[in-house]
Formats: structure tokens, sequence, C-alpha cells
């Protein structure tokens, strides 16, 4: 058992855990954060990819990929965030009506 | 002395799952985003442990904290409009059927299972691009090759990175047009004492990531992320405040990054070069320009993303104002 | 000889995370948990700091460890004092309503 | 390299252009339109440029693949370019006239820079011969197309949004989560050496998790379930933009991808084409049933997309050696026809105001050029020659039939039927006056110069059914299913 076998199954592990908390969840904050689970699971994939045995240097491409992914899921993470803010003012501005 | 490290291994692999689905379990929202911080960090220190201290880096700073960040700001207006379902304690909210829970589950486990198997079939291991960026690595002119392959070999990528960073911070502006804040959290003197102290620190951290990430790891996102760290607790502690009138300087460092490094790209083509492709002998002044002018960009569009309404000239914010 | 020294003092702050963490478990309310983990993990960490900053190679090495610590207490202190203020201010709210 | 770059500037000159609308929102709409129009021009240079040359590579950063990115037009991308500029093009202009005045100052101020992100994004899509370069795009794509969702603010629109974000975001972190999986077997992501990779299991998984993102960012039956409300409850121009052009982006990678894909085999094809029967079947009942003039229309692109994978999937004797052909047709039919119909549909809701379809034919105003367009954009969406659509069809069904395929040409027939039915509910009322209770009848006729831009893009959707052939031929250059 190396690190990449260990870290490759846990990756796996955690994108099936988003993937539920995504699709079977009902809370939206919840759901996003299924989503997130996801993304963390997919870098997990890539960077185990990239994993050599010791001596040897990792590959650089796919730990660029994960830092483009990060950054982007930040972005879509913002958005969604945006608009449950908003749409909450709406719900509770017509439940008060 | 592998033996106590497959342990370490095995122990954080299995903490990263548990915490991952106690994460979407838990019942208080607070706890969950507690929560998922805990299984941001867990996770960069595996990526550490697989020698992806770039990305460890990034993800504890924007992944974790900076996502950690929105959601309990997210969570504290939802809160301060009080809805049910989000305070402590409160109902659950309807239950799922029985059926169409198991279904969703089965399905999952399905998926999960069949590429499992899949990749555990299939030859692993296979040479990457390492030894092309290795001989391609004194041409790129930086020793950091995470840096090297973001800013040099796979710059369209990067760039189109930060325009999602802009495309989110206009969604941003244009949902949340015209809505009010909810009333910030007083945090007391010792919260502004801290910040007081640690301000200057985050700055010189921010601007050493950026410029060590030439030839360790760090650069302009773990750097800009680091000064947005700032711009937080700027907002947090009131030592700035929007005002409408900023809204046209925001916007031009929203699109700074993206128009210098787009420009750049453009400008260096010709003479028998393509886009992106740096002159000869260029390469790191053109980088550090580029990481520097995007570093600017990242750190204010993050705190633009933190703030989250554009700030629109609205009763109550004018009479905070002196 | 330093490294046993190193080794001891690292133990040492490991065992008192492990008492912090067994006071956040078990302490029945939330400032007698802040009372434990603050304090347990302020020694904990500085023991620990101490103990990587003998086997430190060079002097900036140490500095940095040293800073490490420091910003460390500085935050933790603060957090535990937010957590609690924050915590005070709802049950003074609760009481109110 | 000769001459300019017309591949990287299609690209950055909506770039900037977005940038420049962002920070001027008071000249936005004359920025963004001049923007559309000068990256329209680029796309007839670089179609000049592969007619006469076959497909030109760009090596971004003089790297080349696998280490750096490439990018390529050939008939097929320079096609689906013209798609987007064309429409496009002629949406911006129906924009101008949509967002005018003050109520919708600020609509207009944020429509322009997202959409032009948006042309940007599908632009990097249609030349793109990166992996995870796509991935980067349909997030820059899923996010404008989100903004544009909820340009108008409403509380469906909202809640549509939210739905479109969280299916988008998975959509693209499955095709994320496929790309890692490619990586982990071949260590590059270019086109070519995907192409080159031995079929395996892994192999399958991979590009079966891809598939699924996809069809979950296309809308593909049953992961259609966002669309709908998305494409209803936006504004016209983004509706148009929305149902004509976003969805197309992820059904172009998936095009791609399955032309060049030797790893698939019999039974997933079937399954594709099964996929795509229900989506006909099922967008064509909900059409049916829809209240709403464009639910209707929204309904009506679930049921067409279903109908492209059924192309994709089955015109043809080994399945995909020429049904991509048939799908890229009617992709373009699909494209032009559905941006038309929905500013047409926004037209008529402008004049009438509303969109309830059993009312429509109560009104005493009759908007009578947005409905001709309507109708011409049906023509197209039903396949009657001459039109694009009907060529499309056409080619679907000659396929099938040769290969014997007479299932597949029966799906065809049932959803030609099914929307034969739902239009006329539409076209029925337009052609009805006798149930107008009070005041003069036709007397106002409700049409203006805002009709003219969604009648030209019904009218050439139309009439490019007689051009098939170039195009045809057009699509093919630089295909021969070898990358360099």
């Amino acid at each position: 058992m190396t690190p990449d076998l260990i870290y490759g199954a846990a990756g796996l592990a955690v994108f099936g855990i988003g993937l539920w908390g995504a699709i079977a969840l009902q809370d939206r904050m919840r759901r996003l954060l299924g989503l997130k689970l996801c993304s963390v699971g997919a870098g997990f994939v890539l960077i185990v990819g990239a994993w050599r045995e010791p001596p040897a240097a990792p590959d650089p491409v796919p730990h660029a990929l994960v830092i483009t992914g990060i950054v982007v899921m930040l972005s879509a993470t913002a958005a969604a965030l945006a608009l449950i803010r908003r749409l909450h003012d709406l719900e509770a501005a017509d439940d008060r009506a | 002395m592998s033996e106590p490290l497959f342990l370490f291994d095995l122990l954080l692999a299995l903490a990263v799952v548990a915490i991952a689905a106690a994460a979407l379990l838990v019942r208080d929202a607070f706890a969950m985003i507690v929560l998922f911080v805990v299984f941001g960090l867990l996770s960069a220190l595996a990526w550490v442990r697989l020698a992806a201290p770039d990305v460890a880096l990034a993800e504890a700073a924007i992944g974790t904290g900076l996502t950690g960040a929105l959601l309990l700001k997210t969570l504290h207006h939802l809160r301060a409009r009080g809805m049910a379902g989000w305070e402590p304690g409160a109902a659950a909210p309807r239950p799922v059927p029985r059926a169409v829970a198991s279904l969703n589950a089965g399905l999952t486990l399905a998926v999960v299972a069949g590429l499992g198997v899949a990749i555990l079939g299939s030859p692993l291991r296979v040479t990457g691009l390492e030894i092309a960026v290795a001989e391609a690595m004194p041409l790129s002119g930086v020793d950091n090759p995470v840096t090297a392959v973001l800013l040099n070999f796979r710059a369209y990528d990067t760039l189109m990175e930060v325009v999602v960073l802009l495309a989110a911070i206009i969604v941003v502006w244009q949902v949340e047009r015209g809505a009010d804040a909810a009333p910030a959290p007083s945090l007391g003197p010792i919260w502004q004492g801290f910040a007081r102290l640690t301000l200057p620190a985050a700055a010189i951290v921010g601007v050493y990531l950026l410029w060590a990430g030439a030839e360790a790891p760090g650069g302009a996102f773990q750097g800009g992320a680091m000064l947005a760290a700032i711009g937080l607790m700027l907002l947090l502690t009131g030592l700035y405040r929007p005002h409408p009138d900023h809204r046209a300087t925001a916007r031009l460092l929203f699109v700074l990054g993206t128009v210098a490094f787009a420009a750049v790209a453009l400008l260096v083509a010709g003479a028998g070069r393509a886009s992106f492709e740096y002159p000869q002998g260029h390469a790191k002044t053109l980088i550090l320009l580029i990481e520097g002018l995007v570093t600017i960009s990242i750190a204010v569009t993050l705190t633009a993303l933190f703030h989250g309404r554009e700030p629109a000239a609205l009763k109550g914010e004018l009479r905070h104002d002196p | 000889m330093i490294s046993m020294v190193a080794m001891v003092l690292i133990g040492a702050g490991a065992l008192f995370f492990l008492a912090g963490t067994i006071g956040l478990l078990r302490f029945p309310d939330l400032h007698c948990q802040l009372h434990a983990l603050t304090k347990a993990d302020g020694l904990g960490l500085t023991l620990i700091g101490l103990g990587a900053a003998l086997l430190a190679g060079s002097v900036g090495d140490i500095a940095r460890i040293a800073l490490i610590c420091a910003f460390a207490a500085l935050s933790g202190a603060t957090c535990g004092h937010l957590i609690a203020r924050h915590a005070r201010r709802g049950d003074a709210e609760g009481r109110d309503v | 390299m000769t001459g300019p770059d017309w591949l990287t500037l299609s690209i950055m000159l909506p770039l900037f252009g977005a940038v420049a609308a962002f920070i001027l929102p008071r000249a936005a709409a004359g920025l963004g339109l001049a923007t559309v129009a000068a990256t329209t021009l680029c796309v007839l240079m670089m179609a000049d440029r592969v007619a006469a040359f076959g497909a030109v590579t760009v090596p971004l950063g003089g790297w080349g693949a696998p280490l750096g990115i490439e990018l390529r037009a050939d008939g097929l991308s320079v096609a689906m370019l013209a798609l987007t500029g064309m429409v496009g093009l002629l949406v911006s202009v129906s924009a101008i006239d949509a967002f005018a005045g003050d109520r919708t100052a600020r609509q207009r101020h944020y429509f322009w820079p997202l959409w032009l992100l948006l042309l940007s994004g599908l632009n990097g899509v249609y030349l793109g011969t990166d992996l995870f370069n796509l991935y980067v795009m349909i997030e820059i794509i899923a996010l404008a197309a989100v903004g544009l969702t909820v340009l108008g603010g409403t509380r469906e629109a909202l809640r549509a949004g939210l739905d479109y974000v969280y299916a988008s975001i998975l959509g693209a972190l499955l095709f994320l989560l496929g790309v890692g999986l490619i990586y982990l077997q071949l260590g590059r992501l270019d086109f070519a050496g995907v192409i080159a990779a031995p079929p395996s299991a892994a192999m399958t998984a991979a590009l079966a998790v891809m598939f699924v993102g996809l069809a979950l960012k296309t809308a593909l039956f049953p992961l259609h379930v966002w669309l709908p409300a998305a494409h209803a409850n936006a504004a016209a121009p983004a509706s148009a933009l929305l149902s004509g052009l976003v969805v197309k982006g992820a059904l172009y990678i998936v095009l791609r991808l399955a032309g060049y894909m030797p790893a698939l085999t019999e039974d997933i094809l079937t399954l594709i084409g099964l996929m795509g029967a229900g989506a006909v079947i099922w967008g064509g009942i909900q059409a049916l049933r829809a209240d709403r003039l464009k639910l209707l229309v929204a309904w009506s692109t679930v049921a067409q997309i279903g109908l492209i994978f059924v192309a994709l999937a089955r015109a043809g004797e080994r399945g995909l050696s020429d049904s991509w052909k048939a799908a890229a047709l009617l992709i373009l039919a699909h494209g032009i026809a559905k941006a038309a119909m929905f500013l047409a549909a926004g037209r008529i809701k402008d004049e009438v105001g509303h969109d309830r379809i059993r009312d429509l034919d109560r009104s005493p105003i009759r908007p009578t050029l947005a409905q001709v367009t309507f109708a011409l954009a049906a023509i197209n969406l039903i396949g009657l020659p001459p039109s694009l659509g009907f060529i499309g069809k056409w080619q679907l069904m000659e396929g099938a039939m040769m290969a014997g395929y007479w299932h597949w040409v029966a799906i065809t027939m049932i959803g030609t039927l099914f929307s034969v039915a739902y239009f006329s509910r539409v076209l029925a009322g337009f052609l009805r006056f006798d149930r107008v209770r009070g005041g003069p009848l036709a007397e106002h006729h409700g049409w203006s110069g805002a009709d003219a831009a969604p009648l030209i893009l019904a009218g050439a959707a139309v009439l490019l059914g007689l051009a098939a052939g170039p195009i045809i031929a057009f699509i093919d250059l630089g295909a021969g299913g070898a990358m360099p």
C-alpha cells in the first residue's frame, strides 16, 4: 500500500459522498457543500496521478490543473451563495407579505 | 520507517472521508461549516503528503479559508433574516421518501464502485508530462515547475481562470443589486487589536508568497488569497467601508489582471511567435509583471466576492458614513 | 541527545493536545470547553514548536517556527475570546426574548 | 504561422469587449454590438483560411501539445463559430431594443459583459483541443449563462438559476473527474493523445463519467430537469442565447469526443440513442401540456436535443461513421431556429402582455411579424422542406434506413409528429380571430423594428436548407477522423 492508493481511494470516496450530498440533500447550502466535496475528490484523483515514488519529483502539470480547479470552484461557490442569499431575501419578503 | 508513515496516511485518509460525511450529515449549519473547514485543512495536509505543497497552500487559503468565510457570511445573512431550519435545533426539513433516498445512495455507490473497479483494472503510474516539463524548464523563465506550467506552458488556462473569477464577481454584483446587507457582527476591541497586529504581517506574507512562487511553492493565487484575507479583515473591522464612489475603481481593479494578461499574450505574438509565446530572455520579467497585476486583481476580486453586493447608494449605508 | 530531548518535547506537546481534545469532548458547557481547549492547545503547540526548533537546521527555520507559534497563540487567544463573547451575547439575547 | 492569428483573436476580442462593457456601463450596448460584429468578422476570415488551406492549428505559447495547449479550427469548429457569430449578432441587435429604456438600465449594464464573456467561452470551446481547457471554458460559459438566466431578478428566475448552477457545477465536476481519470491513464490531455489511446475498461469509465457530466450540461433526458424553468424564465434575448447557443457548447464536446472514440461500443451507442428517444417523447408530451408559450419552447428544446443524440447514435451503418454530420446539421438548424423562436416568443409576450397559450387568440393586438417569425422557426424545427432542419432530419433518417435501423426512424417520425402537434397549439391561435371579446379587432398590428432580427434569423434557417450541400462539404473540411 503506497500513499497514492490510499489517498486515491479516499478521493473517490469523498467524490461519492459529495455526489450523494449534491443529489440527495435538500438544503441549499448543503447541496453546494456536496459539490465542493466533489471538487476536492476530483483534485485527489489528479494529485494522486501526479505522485511518483519518493526520490522522483512529482508531475507538476496536474498540480497546476488542481490549483486552477480550486479557483474555478471558489468562483462558482461565490456565485451560488449570492443566489442563495438573494433568493432567501425574496422568499423572506414574500413570507412577511 | 515507512510503517508509521503508512499508519499516518491510513488514519488521515479515513479522517478525511469521515469528516466529509459528517459535514453533510450534521444537523447544525454552523457545525457543518466548521467540519468543512477541518475537512479542507486535512485534505491540504494529505496533499502535502502527496508532494503537492503548492496545491495544499491554494486549497488551504482559497478552497478552505475563503470558501469557509463565504459560507459563514451566507449563514450569518440567512440567520439574520430568520429562516426556519437555520437556527440550531430547529426542525429538520421535510423528509425525503425512503425509496428516493436509497435510490440516490444506490446510484452514487454504483457509480463510485464502477469507477473504482475500472481504475484498479487499468495500468497506473503512467509517465505524465514531467519529462516534457523538465526539458522545457530552462526556457520557462522560472524555477518552480508549477509556476512554469501555470504561467508559461498552460498560460492560456490560467488567463481563463482569471476570467472565471471576473465572471463570478460580475454575476455576484448583478444578483445582489440593491440588496441590504445583514447587520455586521460586532466583534469587540480584542478583535480590533488582533487585526491591527496581524494586518501588516499578512501583507508581508502575501507579497512573499507571490515573490517566492518563482522558485518555491507559492504564486499569484496563494499570494492573492493572503492579500484577500487582509481585505476581509479590513471589511470586518470596519476600517474599510465600501462606498458607491469606489465602484469605478473596483471595476478597474477587477479587470486589471485579465487585461494585462491578455494584452501581453497578444502583444508578444508576431515575428514567428504564437500568442502567449514570451520572447527569449524576457520570460521572467513578463511572468512577474503578469503575476503582480493578476495578484492585485485576485485579491480585490476575492474580497469583493466576500463583501457580496455592489456598494450601491443605499439609505442605510449613507447614514452610517460620516 | 538533542533529538531525544526534542522527541520528549514533541511527545509532551501531543499529550497536551490530547488532553485539550478530551476536554472539548467531555466538558459540559462551552466556557469549560474553551478553557480546556485554548490553554492545553497553546501549551501543546509551544512544546511541539520547541521540539521542532531543536531539530531545525538553521536560524531562519527557528525564527519561522517562533513566528508561527507567536501568531498561533495570538489567533488562538482571539478566537477563544470571540467565541466566548458571541456565546455570552447569544445567551443574553435568549434571556431577553 | 502567417497572417494574423484569427483563432486567438476570436477568443480575446469578446474578452476585451466584456471588460470594456463592464468598465463603461453607459456605453455597454454600443461596445457590445461592435465587439460581436468584429468577432464575427474574425470568424469569417478564419472560415476563408480553413476553406483555402484546411484545418488551422495554433500552438499557444509555442510549446505545442501535449505540454502546451493548441487551438485548432476545422470545418466543424468554424461552422459552430459561424453559428455563434450569426445568432449572436442578431440576438445582440434585438437585445439593444429589448433592454432600451430606463427601467431595464440595470439589466442592460450586466447583459453585455455577461454575453461577451459567454461568447468568449463558446468560441474557446469550439477551438479548444485540450480536455482540461474545455473544463475551464465550460465553467466560464456556465457562470455567464447563470448570470443571464437571473438577469430579470424575479424569484422564479432566481430559483431556476440556482438549480441551473447546481446542475452546471455538477456536470463540470463530473467532466473534471473524467479528465483526472484520463490523465491517470494517459499522462496527457490533448485530443491527439486521447484518440490514440487503446480502448480499455478504465478509458470507457472515464469517458462515461465525462459523458454524464456533459449530458447534464446539455440537458439530455433524464438529466434535463433544470432546463425548462431556466430557459422559460429568463429575459427573451437571454433565453435565445441559452437555448440557441449555450447548450450547443457541451453538445459540441460530445460530438467531438464521440467522433474520435474507438472505444464506443454498440451498447453505449444504443444507450445514448435510448436517452435521446426518451427526451424526444417526454419533451414532446411536456410541450403539449405546457400552458405558457416560453415554457413550450423550452420543452421543445429538450425534445430536439434528444433528437440530436438519436442522430449521433444512430444515423449510419456503424453508428458514428457519418452520423456526426446529421447531428451537426441538426445542431446548426436548432441553434438558429430556436434563437429566432425565443426572440419571437419574447416579442409576442411584450406586445400581448402575457404568454398564456390559451388566451393568445383573445388578444386584440396581433404581433404579426413575430407570429410569422415563430411560424418560420417552427417549420424549421418540425423539419419541413426546404429548411435546414429538414436536411438534418433527412440525413438522420436516410442513414438509419440504409443501416436498417427502422426503430430509430420510427422515433424520428414520432418526434416530428409531436412537434407538429405542439407547435400547432400555438400556430392555430395565431390564425383565429373570432374569439376576441370586446373592442374592434386587429386595429393594432403590434410590430416594430425589433421584429427584424428574429425574422432574419428564422428566414435564414429556412433558406440555409438550400445551401445544405456546401454546408455539409464545409463541416467535413479537415475532419477525416485524423488529428495532426
